[in-house]
């Protein structure tokens, strides 16, 4: 990937991921976070991991962050009035992000430098080659990962569902 | 010039940090919840990163596993403050304070 | 380099200005074709100095539609209600068509032509991973409505919205399987290699499209994109009857131009891709590199240069087919009510995509055996 | 030489069947299956011992037969095998329990009739049989062990039969506990056997191993100063006291007899009690080795034998008067052992199988008659109502007071001959006095039962009965046994004289007496002192019915004092009992318990509710503050790890 290319593209993330953070309206935090999202999704093609990339534009963006616009609207979340959190707590909250961002950095710093990107396969991170790695070594994950989704299924299902005797009005809505 | 894949892990921290503090920070659930998406996507950028430095698939695989459960963590997570929400009338992580002493 | 920039650029404004004109094209059709089909006269007032009457012509309405809206839409006020979220209300319609635009990308539209020794494929983007990159941009495409019904403040319009996003993602999980299946019957997901694959001829006379070999996927992806780009009978986040106007009730003049721009773009995105995936792209029937290579063992040869533009023009015609057809059903339908809408997509569509999967799956298997 | 006899398996298979049967299906399938089932087994296994029986006559002699059904214990070179072997010893005594107990259960459906719960007494009876004869055939000492505790428990589980009763229940346990006490000692002596053998690298405890290397057994052994086997001896003989009810351990086997007759008569009188007899004859090799033991048991056994007759003379319980003369009887069959004839003392075990068994069916008739008196003031006259029960009692106290013709004369006149040629003319002599006492006693039990006046009050004399078949054949047989059951041994060199004796000597070795004496001279004496006893029970008990009375007012103390039995329970009591109770109720539960124990348990509780109760303000339920503590405990981790790198 180009140095310009990754220098807008981590500058983009950043400054949205601050915009999901620093913003007061839930919708705008959501939209910051999607941009976010497609940044990164964008620097995993650039990473060569193509179908990772797409996989989590659709997934992501596609599925999970329209879930969250879905509550916000459900709730009907409006701007924060009041300034959020207590002080301590936001005081301390910093102090640990900055250590443990101070940290990881230096980790990174530390790592050996794997500068030399090592030659990658050819179809490097195309679909046959995820799919050859998720159905041999990974296949008992896979599996289990679908058992996974199909509790969280039932799970969200039975936790957001209204009690019976409202349930009727609400039915044909939206 | 190419850039090496410890920039991307940089670029990893920095965005978990972030996402670190928006979990500390924010008093709104779903923000927080945000958050915590904002931290799992940090580290698979670092897994993708590792993963062509390495010239292997699997971190991809593992971003893969990543993104499922991030999925079906969301769908828990909304799932209960929807829940929560109804009893409460509230989705700030402070006033949910049914599990206190 | 340059060069390769400057072609690369080409190809990316020709695509981008051909679907742009398509769609305006596609706006005269609806009118005057609903008109014909509801036995009215449709637009027939606007006239060019009245040159064409003159001529003794009859009105087509080609004026109204093709410049005399598209002046009032652009021109009329840009009205932002009170207590809307402005900059996601001015943003939402963009949002709604870049997605869209974006995915004609990868669609195709010719064979590989060679100009000043720099030889490629008539496609703006020729990806290895096209499908994804389709199925991801129509998954993005779902914000532009959803934000457009909520910025607006206001209880239609976000009710529009909410309809609009849940009925896309519903539809897409359909749209994704009869994909899917398409993926593993050609093995790629490169849209041009698909349509490569789609050349020659069964039994010495049956061209071999893929709608023969996945005719459930193509009812499916026909059906699952008319939900996508939410036209009558899958117009709920804009019914009327209902919902004022649904998402784009506050929306006026341009941005909401946009937004109908949207609504052809997205017909003619559908279009192409079913011609892409079920009906051989740029193939024509019995027309090979070198020429005709007729059933009966006739052979008429032809140049390459020109197999290439019969190419480009079969495509274009299949793809204003669908077009037409779909607007066709447009104006026949009556429209779904909401639960029929998602019992129809999450109970019938899904569990066929799933079935018809299983089954590509396993002929897949064994004809690769 | 050894033949291999699958067969054995049976004898105890069909016992454990029974067992399994009746504990499970019992109930369900009623009384008349488990009426069937109980005695059926027995008489089963007891035909399977007789045909290994015939075989082993067919064999040479000192042959065995042997099946070993698996191995059992694996340590290293330490190995046991769940083996069996059948020699003449344990081939005679298989014979005698499956037969007395098959004929004591097949009494039993009778006795049991009115019992509800009649499928656990045949459970037990019959798991009594497999541990008896695990006992009897097993192979090596582990086994004779395993069966050793089983018949304790079986007699344990009998005794407190009719547990709703505190004392029978108590009765019970006091058995139980006594027994212990012998088997800890049992214990013991294996372990010095396994240590000492095992210290020369001889890794067995078969009998037939332990004999091929009896040399190590005449070792001093290193702890102490006497030889391995006066050690092990010593402690195997308390165990066998325990068992066996001999001093001083007896104390348990009167008060057994609170549970049904037919198991007094099975196992206190015919079978388990005589274990003792049977392992110290087992084992005789061991006990040869050390003339010490051998000289203590005979003194134990004849110390025994008189004095519990004594007591026998006044008990006014029927069955008690029994089971002390059940313990003067084992103890005449320890002195044969313990003076080396070991043939003399199993001879005494099989024909007291057949008479005291008998005799205690015949008491349990009379019980029965009665409707479960045993107060023998109460009866009396009985002998026209009971006529069989009668008659066969008759038979039966002739036999046990030894006179000639009957079997017990034959076995007791042989012990009393090998003592006195051993060369303990005192202890000869005690048996002989002892002789006297039993048959005065025996017939007092005699005349204050049946002859005389009747004291059985009215309305239980209305329906006295003699008891069904299934009660009177059992009788029979078994009176048949007792009066020609000693033949098998006639004395001397007429007929086909010294049978038994002969027939066990490979197994046991020969009897070398001393110093020789006449037979007949000696018999004359014993005979002598048997009818001066009957005289005397003739004359207090026919012929002036008051003159008990009187001597009972005369001699009080002495009376007495045998009446209480010698006051030795009270003296265990005082000795034994009180001590214990006092270290564990306000020594050990008041003291360390209640103080030291609970107060450390209490004292840990209450501290982690107190802190607990600090600490719970931790619980703020906000999650961020939660979130706070694990970031940081994130940063401190990556800090670690950092410093990891760093260096």
């Amino acid at each position: 990937m180009p140095l310009g290319l990754f220098i807008f593209l981590a500058a983009l993330a950043v400054l949205s991921a601050l915009g999901v953070i620093l913003q007061r309206n839930p919708v705008h935090c959501l939209m910051a976070l999607v941009l976010t999202l497609l940044d990164i999704a964008v620097l995993f093609i650039g990473l060569g991991a193509v179908t990772v990339g797409f996989l989590q534009a659709i997934v992501y963006v596609g599925a999970i962050m329209i879930l969250f616009l879905f509550v916000i609207w459900l709730l009907n979340l409006r701007v924060e009035q009041r300034p959020s959190g207590h002080p301590a707590l936001k005081l301390f909250g910093a102090i640990g992000a900055a250590a443990l961002f101070a940290e990881l950095c230096t980790f990174v710093i530390k790592a050996p430098s794997t500068a030399g990107l090592s030659t990658v396969p050819a179809g490097f991170g195309s679909i046959a080659s995820i799919a050859q790695a998720l159905f041999t070594n990974y296949l008992i994950a896979f599996e289990v990962t679908s058992l996974l989704l199909l509790v969280a299924v039932i799970g969200a299902v039975a936790l957001a569902r209204r009690p019976a005797n409202i349930a009727g009005k609400q039915s044909r809505s939206l | 010039m190419i850039v090496p894949p410890s920039w991307f892990m940089a670029l990893g921290a920095v965005l978990f940090a972030i996402g670190v503090a928006g979990v500390v920070l924010r008093r709104n659930v779903i923000v927080m919840l945000m958050s915590i998406e904002l931290m799992l996507n940090a580290v698979n950028l670092t897994f993708i990163a590792v993963s062509r430095a390495l010239g292997s698939v699997d971190g991809q695989v593992i971003v893969l596993f990543v993104i499922t459960l991030a999925a079906a963590e969301a769908a828990i997570g909304l799932a209960i403050i929807i829940a929560s929400f109804r009893n409460r009338e509230t989705v700030n992580a402070d006033e949910m304070n049914l599990m206190r002493w | 380099m340059t060069i390769d920039l400057v072609i690369a650029a080409v190809r990316a404004v020709v695509m981008l200005l051909l679907v742009l004109n398509l769609s305006a094209v596609l706006l005269w059709f609806e009118r005057k074709g609903s008109a014909l089909i509801q036995d009215r006269v449709g637009a027939n007032r606007a006239a060019l100095l009245g040159i064409g009457a003159r001529l003794g012509l009859p009105n087509l309405g080609i004026v109204n539609t093709l410049l005399a809206d598209p002046i009032k839409m652009f021109t009329k006020e840009d009205f932002v209600p009170d207590g809307a979220d402005r900059f996601l209300h001015d943003l939402a319609p963009f949002l709604a068509l870049f997605p869209v635009l974006v995915t004609f990308a990868v669609v195709p539209i010719g064979d590989t032509v060679t100009i000043a020794g720099h030889s490629f494929d008539l496609v703006a983007a020729n990806l290895n991973d096209a499908v994804l990159y389709v199925l991801a941009s129509i998954g993005i495409g779902v914000y532009g409505i959803a934000l457009g019904g909520w910025a607006s403040n206001n209880r239609w319009a976000l009710l529009g919205g909410i309809r609009a996003s849940a009925q896309m993602i519903s539809y897409e999980i359909a749209m994704g399987l009869a994909i899917v299946a398409v993926i593993a019957t050609y093995g790629t997901l490169s849209l041009q290699t698909m349509v490569r694959e789609q050349g020659g001829v069964w039994f010495g006379w049956l061209p071999r499209w893929g709608v023969m070999l996945q005719p459930v996927a193509f009812l499916m992806l026909l059906t699952a994109g008319m939900a996508e780009s939410k036209r009558v009978p899958f117009d709920l986040p804009e019914s009327e009857s209902e919902l004022v106007a649904g998402y784009y009730t506050e929306y006026s003049g341009g941005k909401q131009a946009v937004f109908m721009l949207t609504d052809f773009a997205e017909v003619t995105l559908v279009a192409m891709l079913i011609t892409t995936f079920f009906f051989g792209g740029w193939q024509v029937p019995w027309l090979y590199r070198d020429g005709f290579h007729l059933p009966g063992g006739v052979m008429v040869a032809i140049p390459y240069w020109a197999v290439v533009v019969l190419g480009v023009i079969a495509f274009w015609v299949k793809t204003i087919f669908f077009c037409c057809l779909q607007i066709l059903i447009r104006w026949t339908m009556p429209r779904f009510r909401y639960d029929q809408l998602m019992s129809f997509g999450w109970k019938l569509l899904v569990p066929i995509g799933l079935l018809n999967l299983m089954a590509t799956a396993i002929v897949v298997v064994l004809a690769g055996s | 030489m050894t033949a291999s006899f699958p067969a054995l398996g049976l004898i105890l298979l069909l016992p454990a069947l029974g067992v399994l049967f009746n504990l499970f299906l019992g109930r369900r399938c009623g009384r008349a299956a488990v009426n069937f089932v109980g005695p059926a087994v027995i008489f089963g296994a007891f035909a399977v011992g007789c045909w290994a029986f015939a075989t082993l006559l067919t064999m040479p002699r000192g042959a065995a037969l042997a099946v070993t059904l698996w191995p059992w214990i694996e340590a290293g070179s330490f190995h046991v095998d769940f083996a069996l072997r059948m020699d003449a010893l344990s081939a005679v005594m298989t014979l005698i329990v499956s037969g007395v107990g098959a004929f004591i259960h097949l009494y039993s459906v009778g006795y049991m009739a009115h019992d509800e719960d009649y499928a656990r007494f045949f459970t037990y009876m019959n798991l009594f049989m497999f541990s008896m004869l695990v006992l009897v055939l097993a192979d090596n000492l582990l086994m004779m062990f395993v069966g050793w505790e089983g018949v304790g428990l079986c007699s344990y589980l009998l005794i407190s039969f009719w547990y709703s009763n505190a004392e029978f229940a108590y009765n019970g346990r006091k058995a139980f506990v006594v027994n212990r006490i012998g088997d800890a000692g049992f214990i013991l002596g294996i372990l010095t056997l396994v240590y000492a053998l095992g210290s020369h690298g001889v890794w067995t405890l078969t009998f037939t191993g332990m004999q091929a290397h009896r040399e190590i057994l005449g070792t001093t052994w290193g702890p102490l100063g006497c030889s391995v086997a006066t050690v092990a001896g010593l402690l195997l003989f308390l165990g066998a006291t325990g068992k066996s009810a001999q001093i001083p351990l007896y104390v348990w086997l009167p008060d057994a007899m609170v549970g049904p007759t037919p198991v007094s008569a099975l196992i206190h009188a015919a079978t388990m009690v005589t274990a003792g007899v049977y392992m110290v004859a087992r084992l005789h090799f061991l006990f040869i080795m050390s003339p010490p033991t051998m000289n203590l048991i005979a003194t134990i056994a004849a110390l025994t034998a008189f004095f519990a007759a004594t007591i026998a003379l006044v008990q006014p319980d029927i069955k008690r008067v029994l089971a002390y003369s059940t313990i003067s009887q084992i103890g005449y069959m320890f002195m044969g052992v313990g003076v080396g004839a070991f043939a003399s003392g199993i001879f005494h075990v099989m024909t007291h199988a057949f008479f005291k068994a008998l005799l205690f069916l015949c008491a349990g008739s009379v019980m029965h008659a009665l409707d479960g008196e045993q107060d023998m003031n109460r009866m009396g006259g009985l002998w026209r109502k009971l006529p069989i029960t009668y008659a066969t009692m008759l038979i039966a106290a002739l036999a046990i007071s030894a006179l000639p013709g009957f079997s017990g004369y034959f076995s007791k006149d042989l012990i009393l001959e090998s003592v006195y040629d051993s060369g303990h003319v005192g202890l000869w002599l005690l048996g002989v006095i002892t002789a006297g006492l039993t048959s005065f006693y025996i017939f007092r039990l005699i005349f204050m039962t049946f002859h005389g006046t009747s004291h059985v009050d009215p309305q239980r004399a209305a329906h006295i009965h003699e008891s069904p078949p299934v009660m009177t054949i059992p009788l029979l047989v078994l009176a048949l046994f007792a009066t020609f059951g000693g033949w098998i041994n006639v004395p001397g060199h007429f007929l086909w004289g010294d049978a038994f004796v002969r027939f066990l000597a490979p197994v046991t070795g020969n009897f070398k007496p001393v110093m020789e004496a006449s037979p007949t001279m000696l018999s004359m004496l014993a005979v002598a002192a048997t009818v001066i006893g009957i005289a005397f029970a003739w004359l207090l008990y026919i012929r002036q019915p008051q003159l008990p009375g009187r001597m009972a007012e005369t001699a009080t103390g002495l009376y007495r004092t045998l009446l209480r039995k010698y006051y030795i329970d009270e003296l265990y009591n005082t000795l034994v009992s009180r001590p214990l109770f006092w270290i564990a109720g306000p020594a050990l539960a008041r003291g360390v318990d209640q103080q030291g124990i609970d107060g450390l348990v209490d004292g840990s509780a209450m501290t982690v509710e107190n802190s607990g109760e600090a600490v719970r303000r931790v619980e703020t339920g906000n999650v961020q503050h939660y979130v706070l503590v694990y970031l940081f405990g994130a940063v401190a981790i990556a800090a670690y790890y950092l410093y990891l790198v760093m260096r």
